[in-house]
């Protein structure tokens, strides 16, 4: 294994001094060093947006702090979920009288920790709702959708309730916006080689050379099958048979499609990827109208990627089109 | 020596051979995780763990209560992860009803295991044969009950015996909790991490009272 | 050999045609689709800046083509400098009548093939200057700086050629600047891993596991030396030794830092890095600016990192900070 | 048969031939650049001469030189990087004199290999030592001269084999020029791959002539 680390026990706060330096423009910690904060945060008049999870999925999620965007974060460790006192005090950083959204994704840890934080937030007086994203399609069947694990269908989810706050809209606006996003996307993922923690030193899991781990989570979760390796273009076939039935997503319909390599993927494959997305949508009569291909969301040194397809309306497609300035994505206005 | 119970000054010391016990375990918790999780398992112990040892260096402690509170309270504060969550929970949890107990009886063990699965399950709502933690906690709780009569000395080994052979059951079974669930039959075989961190304390409080 | 791609022959082709659809807001194919121009290419009143290189180095070189940057990019093959009629038709794309700004890396093909688009673009009556990068500090000694490659410095010099030529500059006066942006800069590679062309199906080089190879080159070109992997300060220690006597950099200088990932190195990782160059400059008396972390400038799979330094001065800074739009790099207005 | 000449459409159908072989030895030629190089040369080689099989198709041609100048021009179109240019060059540079011939005699050989040599060198400046296929090149217009009053098929042979000499000999050396350069010593050993390019063109040019 070869990486960039020192302690491996302090890789976390290695990077948030970097980070913390070179985006000082925008983001600044908060008391507790491990919520990272929008340098105006709490912004007056606004519902704060909160986000949290664990480390190694860079840009997500403190990369997502920004204007029109998130408001503060809570970090964990490396793949594990922030404590509840980081989100809590996320909640604190982000509130501005209004309430604070918490936009998060469906894990065991995160969901605990999330609740916790909440009754500390209730004791202080912190309105806070929470929409739990749950895009990752392999992840469970259609009938538990609720069991089913969030993806890179989050960031959509983080842009849609953050510019709703931005606009100015009530908690419960922001929630219901947030929520009809996430209900919007479907996501998949297509694992092509493990990844490696620097604290553990070797692989997470295994991925043969020659095979791909078709429907993969953002910590190596298995996900449907190990398949033989393919085509790019059968891939990006393999990803819409899973994730356009589910929704259904049907012609006529308006979609943005989001294309996140898993940390070592080359931007060039993701296109190349893409390029086949897009013939497929166009013949079944759906139009993209919003593409994000990039690194996204990320899992270490993953070789792989993630397809997240959301179905929009006017609501969602401006949300998608407000400004937002952030380390991860920029709209411009 | 067959302890009948720890005073609250040894009931710290063994709760400070206990982190030291799981600090150890790192890299065998960060395998059993690595075979069925997301290989962090060990990691957030050992942090937690070292955060329990540094909270443990300041007594006194007024109660056991109070003293599984404040373990609770480290955990919760330096572990993050569902771990964090689960066994943060299970010594805040169980220690909520001992705030007047001044030495760690078999009674109070019993009720600190029951009272912290009650907490645990309310958390995170795993049930038994969810391959959780849960899978051996609820033996070993079972198990301190059974033997709330009995010196502490006596009681805790098999309470830990219970609590491992609760680990060997989640071999046996494929996980509907965490991150091992979309594993399927692939996690059979392997046991839960978090069930062998639960034996793994439960041990080294038995070898505690025991030497 | 995990990766994605259709036929390995045509992952160019294949990549383009995801490219110009995802950001057919930004860019457009040229007659010769190995041609791809801003969208309003040429842009009259505007020296038009042009580069080109091989593919493989994404966003480099086609992703810094916007506003405020690159008007057109010659495409070549995986690691192959574009043909001579690429970078002419790259020419014609660009050139509003005041000329073209070739800015482009010290590499035996690139050298070759622009200069025998120049003629073609003389025969035509179109004035193109070049500028050649070489901020690669170790791919030779100081006394030969004109052997030295072009690296991730490259970006710094598209930046202020392109702000120069935005502001309304001459051709004399663009050139002038991107020589002064390419003079100041010093640039230095640590390869972790090798990469893998696809059409080769396996790594072009070796690096073996717990070495680096420090000062590699954006094709695995061999550096100074290969040492035990260290940790991740003593990683920026080295690499700062040797850029910073080079220039050489001194206390009160401002600069500004890019710290590019190679393509499968975490994102977390750059940050830690960048914490201890920041750390290192400052005990130094060397003042930070602007800071550019991530993957602007890769080498398909390959991990590893480069490290670039600039040396600000008045009219380089206004040229940084002048607004920008392209996919590799957006500053704000 | 030992050809004297080849006329216009005989050099045609050898042309194609050296494409064929030239995509053949894709995988060759791409295992000598990984060695020192960035693996490329073969796949730029192959995607050059099929671009110079598709032109080839189109005959006829009315002199040597619109021949080569068609050869170089599909090479330059198509290939890109150092060999595009150079091998592009070769061709182009080596015809620009032959615009008269109408038959590829020794003598026409030598002045395209000799006018190649000297627009390749002012092209990219690589001189001989540099471990460039001008270390190949070179020996060949040298044997091509001496040659260049015999038949064609007694002069191909041995310029060819002139060529794998000057191979051979960039074992030794250390390269001035191009990827190569900074790899200093760990270059020895290993042959220039575009000097390997020029003796397989030769090669098969002089197996075509001597079939
Ligand atoms: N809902 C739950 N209830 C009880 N224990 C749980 C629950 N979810 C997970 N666990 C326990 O947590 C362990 C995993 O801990 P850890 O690896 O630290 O967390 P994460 O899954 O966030 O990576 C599992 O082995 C399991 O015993
Ligand atoms: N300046 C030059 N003059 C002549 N030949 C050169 C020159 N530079 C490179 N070459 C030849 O080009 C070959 C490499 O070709 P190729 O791999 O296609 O190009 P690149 O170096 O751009 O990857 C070298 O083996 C060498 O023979
Ligand atoms: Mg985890
Ligand atoms: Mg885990
Ligand atoms: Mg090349
Ligand atoms: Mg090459």
């Amino acid at each position: 294994m070869n990486r960039i680390f020192n302690d491996p026990d302090l890789v976390v706060e290695d990077m948030l001094r970097g980070w913390l330096q070179v985006h000082s423009d925008l983001v600044a910690a908060a008391e507790n060093r491990r919520v990272v904060r929008h340098v105006r945060a709490p912004i007056a008049g606004k519902v704060g947006v909160v986000t949290g999870g664990g480390s190694g999925h860079e840009p997500a999620f403190l990369g997502y702090v920004g204007d029109g965007l998130v408001d503060a974060v809570a970090v964990g460790e490396i793949f594990s979920s922030p404590t509840a006192k980081s989100f809590f005090d996320a909640f604190k950083a982000a509130d501005a009288g209004k309430g604070v959204a918490c936009l998060y994704g469906n894990y065991a840890g995160d969901n605990m920790n999330v609740k916790m934080a909440m009754k500390m937030a209730e004791k202080e007086g912190i309105r806070v709702r929470t929409v739990v994203a749950n895009d990752d399609v392999p992840s469970a069947p259609r009938s538990d959708r609720e069991k089913r694990r969030g993806v890179a269908g989050e960031i959509l989810m983080w842009k849609v309730g953050g510019a709703r706050a931005a606009m100015g809209g009530s908690l419960d606006e922001v929630i219901t916006a947030a929520q009809k996003a996430i209900d919007s996307c479907r996501s998949i993922g297509i694992g092509l080689s493990a990844c490696t923690i620097p604290a553990v030193g070797k692989p997470n899991f295994e991925i043969k050379d020659g095979e791909m781990e078709v429907g993969i989570g953002h910590h190596g979760e298995p996900g449907i099958k190990v398949v033989k390796t393919t085509s790019a273009n059968a891939m990006a076939d393999l990803m819409l048979e899973t994730v356009l039935p589910d929704l259904p997503f049907e012609a006529g319909m308006e979609v943005a499609v989001l294309l996140s390599g898993l940390g070592a993927t080359p931007i060039m494959e993701l296109y190349i990827l893409q390029a086949r997305v897009a013939e497929i949508l166009a013949s079944r009569g759906i139009q993209i109208s919003r593409h994000f291909v990039g690194n996204y969301f990320t899992s270490l040194d993953m070789m792989g990627v993630t397809l997240t397809v959301m179905k929009l309306d006017d609501e969602l497609k401006a949300c998608l089109a407000y400004p937002c300035r952030s380390v991860g994505m920029t709209v411009e206005g | 020596m067959d302890r009948e119970q720890l005073d609250l000054e040894s009931a710290r010391v063994m709760f400070l051979r206990v982190s030291d016990a799981m600090v150890a375990s790192k890299d065998l918790l960060t395998e059993l995780d690595r075979a069925i999780g997301d290989s962090d398992h060990g990691i957030g112990m050992a942090r937690g763990f070292e955060a329990v040892r540094r909270e443990l260096e300041r007594p006194p402690f007024g109660s056991v209560g109070a003293l599984l509170h404040c373990i609770g309270t480290a955990l919760l504060r330096s572990m993050g992860g569902a771990s964090g969550a689960v066994f943060g929970t299970l010594f805040r949890g169980g220690g909520a009803r001992l705030h007047d107990e001044r030495a760690l009886t078999s009674a109070a063990l019993a009720r600190f295991l029951e009272d912290g699965l009650e907490a645990v399950q309310a958390r995170g709502g795993a049930r038994t044969g969810d391959k959780t933690m849960v899978d051996a906690l609820e033996p070993a709780a079972r198990a301190a009950r059974a033997r709330a009569g009995e010196p502490l000395a006596r009681a805790l080994p098999a309470v830990a015996e219970a609590a491992r052979l609760g680990v060997e059951r989640t071999r046996d079974l494929v996980a509907r909790m965490g991150k091992a669930r979309t594993l399927g039959e692939r996690a059979l075989g392997h046991v839960d991490p978090g069930a062998a961190s639960v034996h793994l304390i439960l041990r080294a409080m038995a070898e505690f009272v025991s030497a």
